[in-house]
């Protein structure tokens, strides 16, 4: 992949922080989001439950509940900045734009209008078809998704497909219009093994066909190094790395991090009843974040600075960068995969 | 709301709702001063006035106006109808001879056989009116003219059970729908009937007197007392009648109404079951009759319009004698339960039927608030109609308190059929009583029942076999335009000499 | 019965070509009924204090397996020996005997847990239904111990489910599970509903508890780096069979089954660059519906190797290799999938 | 789909049986005899006797209840003891206003009721949706009967704007209406206003609204589409109580309807009046069951068989 | 797993909106008013007043007393009469509650949880009394009887357990799948335990909510009952009878109909609240008509 000059950048979120109303205030779900994702290029948020990633893509496309408040940063789009514009108008680029894989294909589907009529409807509210015209489009994106027999299945209904089809379905739906930017928030998780390497791959053509910008959102170590460029590694509201696939997870400058990689089984390698290295303790409760680095608590290696400063984002060259006080040492370390 | 627009909304709802009411079923809008608006309190369940509806008195009402009987009872004197004259051949025998050149509504004549007919099919109906007919053995027709009613016993009371006998064409009596729409040779004819809900009648075009003032009765029937009142002042209807007492004075308030009370053959009556504890003793009843002051629950509860009752049936009727009425005294009471062996009183029930009449449930807690005062507790039953009915005829009760009309006007109506001791109707026996009851019946001579009968009302009201609070009146209302109503002391009015302007 | 294990102890449960079938109802129109063989003939053996991992995508009927294990569900044949006993027909007496020696951990730490009682009560019920088996220092004692001894603070025990996290959820599930000292776990997807950061704790405490008790676990997981890791044996699900059977790492190293290798080579791991991998096969299509299974071979219609056999006769499981593998064309599969080997 | 509609019928049929069983004994059960309901307080013996050979009444209780279903299966019920008509024809005179009243009820309960749902769902939280969630659990948990009389005394006695009972006039249907329709209405308001609201909490409403849709599309569409299959349930269900429960508004507004005609027939012990009354009844509300059923399966494609 | 946080968070005793504390109160107040008040204003149905009937609210009575409410057709007090109703109308709504869920909850957990042909006799059943027109039901109790107090709560209870009972098979059925039973089977625990253990310990906060929501309606359909003349025994009062009672005076006794009616109306619409907010709270997903 040749690297990406700044006039093909897509999306650049900088800064960003958003808030959700509770009782007895907000509580901030994000905190100091700045990423930026090229065409033609795979930007993978990775986290576990709780950190935020999903948040983000919600903040992106103005699909945020009504709970949520975004506090600051901007999310530059085709040089819009979507947060300053009215909720409408950043709707209006959603599907044309910007398009949304969701991670449980059964429910993202309506389950009572025909896919037919779920994917045509793109084609006749936003581009303005007629009925047979974008009942013709619609085949035709099925069709691409690798959905055999595309013309006749259209008039079923979204229980009558499988699981793996359904996602092939709900990705049409997010491609229909060629968007520039394609979200995919978990798109394999609820996906058995082979169905999830049939997706990806479907993912990954795509995205190549129409130079698109990916914004990938998972859990899982071994999908973001199949298909991703870049990766940023959240924990608890903020990225704590980010970087290129490789220097990350090879040399990673965060402790979370490493701790992520070293608690993979496959990674780990060894043999049975050989340990398992571990992350003790768990993630903070968002209301309660400890002071200084938010992984303190957590971290083999904290100082007593980690206690009081926060980190700021320490560059390690060629876009790697770790929010650790001691991230270079971090990457001198090799002990990891020793 | 001022007038207009009250008027205008009136008129903007109803435009609404003729559009909604297109599926409406039979909707009738007419409003002329031919047709005269009735809401009856009872519903008109069936027309058959022969069968199980013959006592009924919503058919009645309708029916006495379609059909005309024999004999009728006019300003308290049978007088001839149908029948020119009549005469008894023997004491088994009553022979009528009918007028000449009466037909009926659809032309056909007048025959004796239209009479048998219509005896025939009332004792055949097993109708609450068959049992005044147990006794006769045949009806003859000599001739087109002239019927014979043979009996097997003597039977004084023909005449006046025959005022309750509507004569129907004995060929119509045949179809299975003549009542649907049943003619005969009265002022009016059916045209209309939904059973329960509503009655047109329409001028008899045959009729041989003075055609009806107004061309047709529209009778509907609205239960709610309110609801009745409300329609009248909204002229949604032009007459009703069977508002309780209490709310006459108020109507009598409002300007663009009539009422009109008079007397009538009803009266309410308290039972004791002779045959229970404490109530075999006369002192007793007597007791609780004087426990009562008449007068206050006149004044109060009725509004003054019924009357104190003096005799055990209502002045009116035939038979009727006056007797003095118990005074209140609850001194005299507590005395006369001490003798009987209460002196702090006892504890019994009272039960009556919740359909019963006006008011029945106020008028009984009333007079159990009465007999607390002299130390009798009296639970109150109200029990529905069937099942109050069923536990009468058991004798299963204590006391039980009702409303009785004698429509016949005629005192063997009541007092014949319910207080014979083989009635058993509410376990009073006394041979005295039963002997001039039946010889009562049995006489032909009018002016000797009379006498009979006055008799025999004296000892069921001196020996205290219920206690016999009031008789009631009757109150109709009518919207001023209405004229020539004619009260009638049997409840139910009749409509053709009724105009409106 | 074919002795998956080389392991000369006697095994301590063994599956003898079980079956499960039963009749589900169409979810929402109830009165149509479908028979569904979820488990079509399954012969395993777990040996004492050995990890017997069963790896297969959703429907392959492993946690229908599971469940027929504890009796939950009834098998519709073969049968199910546990310490040479026959146990598939116990009845309720019975099935409380059994509770003492075969316990199970189930996939969702939360919904497997009560939540109107206290962790206490969660664990304590175990005494409630073994009353006889309450330890002479006393429920309380036990529950403490229990809990320290799968890494939760004992303060927590008048806690209620919903305010622990994943993690410690399934340290309840496991506490409750070792308290009457079982010599067989059932554990259905234990991990799978974790943070990798937490599975690698409980993976870590299953191990330990393993030896300290020695444990057998019959372990069941779509993961299949967690089952290489946790196990000693491996079988290979598809469609209600087992496919190929035997030490786990012979056939990590190299499987005999296609199906087997395409599920290893879409296995995404960390780091693919680091290691030597086989050329990922992405297999066509979806897992047919267990209510119509495919005649033949089950794997027919997905198998890159598929010949016109596979689509009549059904392979039986046979030694290839050092492990068992059904399919007929297993030593032309370990060519392929021979390290170096191009699929 | 025909093996699961006739084993929907026969339940349905099973339904109408037990009930049919059950209004036949019961009539019988309860004290009371229609033939001294009709003669009344002279009755004798001989005459209840007489009257009960004359109904058929003093046959064996098995001969009349094979008699009664045997004819139930053609809708004869016999002839009505008061009206002096066929029970049926008794019951069809009467069932049109039912119906009609139960229909501009239910309309009225729909096309207020919806969008009031709607909007109370759309103003989540709001004064408005606040003030229409007071205002719907009133209408649900008034007595309808106290309703019916306070509308009566308001608009009928005090503002002479409408009649106050009966079925005389077209604008007569308004009042019972109204009374019938609340509690209908505020079931719909809030089933509307929950359905919408958990509808838009699903994630295809995130995938509708990640496509680009206008909002008004998104909850138009997508939201009332989903939420119109819970609400047809209930409101299906709602409906069949709705005929069996206009009894007391038909009462207070004396409606000519089968509820009145129920109770006047209860009342005399005109059993087939009552048995016919019933049953019909109880046909209805299992053939809107039914029919609610295959509404389902129009509204929710997942219902559907294949093939 | 919304119904946990809930329970908690009603145990827990945090801030309780004014959802609950406001309907909350005013209910209190009449069970307080039923309890007392009768002590206070004692009502004696013989009482009869001829003189002082039909006397609008705020009237000086014929024994110097003052009445607030006004006095209904037999010179009783409408305030003391509808205290005494009270009494009647929150016992009757109580005792049938109390009796429907019993009935409704067992046979419900029976049917849900055994299934098959039980269930299916049980749902049967279920469909005709639903079917079928409680009028009928009512008169047919009342007539073999005779009305009473045990007849009215016999009555409304049979008309109700159906609710009930669908709602704990419902809730049998989804906690019977849940895994936290297979977890108890695994440990070898009897039926009666899971019952006892999983089951009716679920079913406590759904049952509640419908018992909430159910209260106003029992109390409605009392009133109805009297009003349709099949409830209590004349003598004793009820909100209902009062009602039905007033109807005729319409026309120039409004108070008679009215005042009870507010006073039901109130009553029933704060227990719908509570029941609303305790249904949103603890069990949201619960469709309790």
């Amino acid at each position: 992949m040749p690297p990406a000059t700044p006039s093909e950048r897509c999306l650049t979120v900088s800064d960003l922080a958003v808030g959700f109303a509770a009782r007895g205030g907000t509580i901030l779900a994000l905190e100091d989001i700045s990423f930026h994702v090229d065409a033609g290029e795979t930007l993978s948020l990775l986290g576990e439950s709780g950190s935020g990633k999903s948040v983000s893509a919600q903040a992106i496309m103005a699909l945020l509940p009504d709970t949520a408040v975004v506090s600051s940063g901007t999310v530059r789009f085709d040089g819009k900045d979507l947060l300053a514009l009215p909720r409408r108008e950043t709707r209006r680029l959603c599907g044309t734009e910007m398009g949304m894989v969701f991670q449980d294909p059964l429910t993202a589907l309506n389950p009572v209008f025909t896919v037919g009529d779920q994917i045509a409807e793109l084609f006749r509210v936003r581009q303005g078809l007629g009925r047979r015209a974008a009942r013709e489009a619609a085949a035709d994106v099925i069709d691409t998704v690798g959905i055999p027999d595309a013309r006749r299945r259209l008039g079923n209904y979204p229980h009558q497909f499988s699981g793996g089809m359904r996602q092939r379905l709900v990705i049409a739906m997010a491609i229909a219009l060629k968007p520039r930017l394609l979200i995919a928030d978990e798109p394999t998780t609820a996906l058995d093994v082979t169905v999830q390497a049939q997706i990806m791959d479907l993912l990954g053509r795509l995205q190549r066909e129409h130079n698109m910008a990916m914004l990938l959102i998972t859990h899982d170590l071994g999908v973001v190094a199949d298909v991703t460029d870049r990766v940023a590694v959240m924990y608890s509201g903020r990225i704590v790395e980010t970087g290129d696939v490789r220097r990350v997870y090879d040399r990673p400058g965060h402790p979370y991090t490493r701790g992520l990689l070293a608690s993979v089984p496959a990674t780990a390698g060894g043999g049975k009843h050989q340990p398992l290295a571990t992350i003790g303790g768990l993630p903070p409760n968002p209301q309660r974040r400890p002071q200084g680095c938010t992984f303190h608590p957590r971290c083999p290696f904290a100082q007593d600075i980690c206690r009081t400063e926060r980190p700021p984002m320490v560059d390690l060259g060629n876009g790697h960068g770790a929010t650790c006080h001691f991230a270079r040492e971090m990457v001198a370390d090799d002990r990891l995969f020793a | 709301m001022n007038h207009v627009s009250r008027d205008i909304f009136r008129r903007t709802i109803r435009g609404l709702a003729l559009a909604a009411a297109l599926a409406m079923p039979s909707v009738a809008l007419a409003q002329s001063a031919d047709v005269l608006r009735i809401a009856n309190p009872v519903a008109v369940t069936s027309l058959d006035s022969f069968g199980a509806q013959s006592a009924d008195q919503p058919t009645i009402s309708v029916m006495q106006q379609v059909l005309e009987p024999l004999v009728i009872r006019k300003d308290g004197q049978l007088q001839p109808l149908l029948a020119a004259s009549w005469e008894n051949p023997d004491e088994l025998t009553w022979r009528f001879h009918l007028n000449e050149g009466i037909t009926f509504a659809d032309g056909s004549p007048l025959t004796s056989a239209d009479v048998k007919a219509s005896l025939q099919r009332l004792i055949d109906g097993k109708g609450p009116l068959s049992g005044l007919w147990g006794a006769v053995e045949a009806i003859e027709t000599p001739d087109d003219l002239t019927v014979d009613i043979k009996t097997n016993t003597r039977l004084g009371t023909v005449l006046s059970n025959l005022s309750m006998l509507g004569i129907a064409p004995a060929a119509a009596l045949e179809d299975p729908n003549f009542f649907n729409a049943p003619f005969g040779t009265g002022p009016y004819r059916v045209a209309e009937f939904t059973p329960s809900q509503f009655v047109a009648l329409e001028r008899n075009p045959e009729y041989r007197g003075e055609p009806a003032p107004t061309a047709r009765l529209e009778y509907r029937y609205i239960p709610e007392v309110s609801g009745r009142i409300t329609a009248l002042e909204n002229n949604e209807i032009d007459v009703t009648w069977g508002l309780p007492p209490d709310q006459v004075a108020q109507v009598r308030d409002s300007q663009s109404l009539t009422v009109e009370s008079f007397p009538t053959f009803g009266n309410y009556y308290m039972w004791y079951n002779s045959s229970r504890e404490p109530f075999t003793d006369v002192r007793v009843r007597q007791a609780m009759w004087h426990a009562i002051d008449m007068e206050e629950i006149k004044t109060f509860l009725f509004d003054g319009t019924a009357e104190v009752a003096k005799g055990p049936i209502p002045q009116d009727i035939f038979g009727a004698a006056e007797q003095t009425p118990y005074a209140y005294d609850p001194e005299k009471a507590r005395q006369l339960l001490a003798e009987a062996g209460y002196p702090n009183g006892f504890t019994t029930t009272m039960m009556w039927s919740s359909m019963c009449c006006t008011n029945i449930r106020e008028f009984a807690e009333t007079l159990i608030s009465y007999w607390a005062a002299v130390g009798i507790q009296v639970t109150p039953q109200e029990l529905e109609r069937a099942t109050w009915l069923e536990n009468l005829l058991a004798l299963n009760w204590d006391s039980t308190l009702a409303e009785g009309n004698t429509i016949t006007g005629d005192a063997d109506f009541t007092l014949a059929r319910l207080y014979l001791s083989t009635a058993n109707r509410m376990g009073y026996a006394n041979p005295e009583l039963d002997e001039l009851l039946l010889a009562a019946r049995a006489e032909i001579d009018q002016d000797k029942r009379a006498e009979l009968y006055a008799e025999a009302g004296k000892i069921i009201w001196d020996d205290a076999v219920g206690i016999f609070p009031l008789d009631m009146m009757m109150h109709a209302v009518y919207r001023n335009e209405v004229t020539g109503f004619v009260p009638t002391p049997t409840g139910m009015p009749r409509f053709d000499t009724v105009s409106k302007q | 019965m074919i002795a998956s294990s080389p392991d000369p102890l006697a095994p301590l449960l063994a599956l003898d070509n079980l079956r499960v079938s039963f009749a589900i109802r169409s979810p929402i129109l109830r009165r149509i009924k479908m028979q569904v063989d979820a488990v079509a003939g399954v012969d395993l053996a777990v040996a004492p204090g050995k990890t017997m991992g069963v790896v297969g995508e959703s429907g392959c009927g492993k946690s229908t397996m599971a469940r027929a294990i504890v009796g939950l569900e009834r098998p519709t044949g073969g049968s199910i020996r546990f310490a040479g006993e026959a146990i598939e027909d116990a009845d309720a007496n019975a099935r409380r005997r059994l509770a003492r020696d075969i316990q199970m951990i189930f996939q969702d730490p939360f919904a497997s847990l009560n939540p109107r009682k206290t962790v206490a009560q969660i664990i304590g019920e175990v005494w409630d239904v073994h009353p006889d088996l309450t330890p002479e220092h006393g429920r309380e004692r036990e529950i403490i111990r229990l809990m320290e001894r799968v890494g939760l603070s004992p303060e927590m025990a008048s806690r209620f489910p919903h305010q622990f996290s994943g993690g410690q959820r399934q340290r309840i599930g496991i506490a409750r599970a070792i308290a009457l000292r079982p010599r067989l776990i059932v554990c259905d997807e234990p991990v799978s509903a974790l943070d990798v950061s937490v599975q690698a704790q409980t993976l870590n405490l299953l191990a330990e508890l393993q030896q300290e008790f020695g444990l057998a676990y019959l372990f069941i997981a779509h993961d299949l780096s967690v089952v290489r890791h946790i196990s000693d044996e491996l079988a290979v699900m598809y469609l209600g069979r087992i496919v190929e059977t035997g030490p786990v790492e012979t056939i990590y190293q190299q499987p005999a089954h296609p199906y087997s290798i395409a599920l290893l080579s879409a296995i995404p791991v960390p780091r693919p660059w680091a290691e030597e991998r086989p050329p990922r096969i992405v297999l066509e299509g979806d897992v047919p519906t267990p209510l119509a299974p495919p005649s033949g071979c089950r794997f027919h219609t997905r198998c890159f190797m598929a010949r016109d056999v596979c689509r009549s006769e059904s392979p039986s499981l046979r030694p290839v290799a050092g492990r068992n593998v059904a399919c007929h064309f297993a030593e032309e599969a370990l060519t392929r999938s021979a390290p170096g080997a191009d699929a | 789909m025909p093996a699961y509609l006739l084993g929907r019928l026969g339940s349905a049929l099973l339904v109408v049986l037990g009930a049919a069983t059950i209004v036949f004994l019961a009539m019988r059960a309860i004290p009371g005899d229609p033939a001294v309901v009709m003669l009344g307080v002279s009755a004798t013996p001989e005459q209840v006797a007489a009257l009960r050979a004359d109904w058929g009444l003093d046959a064996p209780l098995p001969v009349q209840y094979l008699n009664f279903l045997t004819r139930m299966v053609v809708l004869d019920f016999g002839q009505s003891i008061r009206l002096g008509m066929p029970a049926m024809q008794a019951v069809s005179q009467t069932l049109p206003y039912t119906i009609y009243l139960a229909l501009v009820a239910f309309a009225l309960a729909l096309l207020v009721g919806f969008p009031l749902g709607v909007f109370s769902a759309l103003q989540r939280g709001k004064a408005a949706d606040k003030l229409i969630s007071l205002f719907s659990l009133a209408g649900q948990s008034l007595p309808s009967f106290w309703v019916g009389i306070m509308l009566v005394l308001l608009l009928s006695r005090t503002l002479h704007i409408l009649p106050s009972g009966g079925a005389g006039s077209p604008e007569a249907v308004l009042l019972p209406a109204v009374t019938l329709a609340l509690p209908l209405l505020s079931v719909i308001v809030r089933l509307v206003r929950s359905g919408l609201l958990e509808s838009m909490g699903e994630p295809y409403i995130q995938t509708a609204r990640a496509k680009g849709l206008g909002e008004t599309r998104v909850v138009g569409v997508h939201g009332v589409r989903n939420m119109l299959i819970p609400v047809v349930t209930v409101v299906g269900l709602e409906l069949g109580t709705l005929l069996g429960g206009a009894v007391i508004v038909e009462t207070v507004f004396a409606w000519p309807g089968l509820g009145r005609l129920l109770i006047d027939s209860i009342a005399a012990r005109d059993y087939a009046v009552v048995q016919a009354s019933v049953v019909m009844l109880v046909l209805f509300f299992v053939s809107i069951n039914i029919v609610v059923d295959l509404l389902y399966g129009v509204l929710d494609p997942r219902v559907r068989v294949d093939g | 797993m919304a119904d946990l946080s809930a329970t908690t968070t009603l145990a827990s005793g945090r801030a309780l909106p004014l959802g609950i504390v406001l309907p909350a109160i005013v209910v209190g107040f009449y069970v307080l008013a039923a309890v007392i008040g009768p002590i206070l204003l004692g009502f004696d149905p013989v009482a009869t007043s001829l003189a002082d009937r039909l006397k609008p609210p705020m009237t000086a009575l014929a024994n110097g007393s003052l009445s607030l409410l006004g006095t209904d057709a037999v010179g009783r007090d409408l305030l003391a009469q509808m205290l005494a109703g009270a009494r009647i109308s929150l016992a009757v709504g109580a005792a049938t509650l109390v009796l429907a869920s019993l009935i409704g909850v067992a046979l419900g957990v029976v049917a849900g949880y055994w299934g098959g042909a039980v269930d299916t006799v049980v749902m049967r059943i279920a469909d005709i009394q639903l079917g079928f027109p409680s009028i009928l039901l009512a008169v047919l109790v009342a007539a073999v009887i005779g009305p009473s107090l045990t007849n009215v709560i016999l009555v409304l209870a049979v008309t109700r357990w159906v609710v009930f009972a669908r709602v704990a098979r419902a809730q049998t059925l989804t906690i019977k799948s849940r895994t936290f039973v297979d977890a108890s089977r695994t440990l070898g625990a009897t039926d009666a335990h899971i019952i006892i253990n999983c089951i009716l310990p679920a079913l406590v906060a759904p049952i509640l909510v419908v018992a909430t929501v159910q209260f106003g309606l029992v109390i409605v359909a009392e009133a109805s009952l009297s009003f349709l003349g099949l409830g209590l025994p004349v003598g004793i009062p009820t909100w209902g009878g009062t009602i039905s009672a007033g109807r005729s005076y319409l026309a120039n006794a409004w108070w008679i109909s009215t005042m009870p009616g507010i006073a039901l109306s109130i009553l029933v619409i704060c227990v719908g609240i509570l029941g609303d907010t305790l249904r949103d709270r603890l069990d949201p997903n619960l469709v309790t008509r």
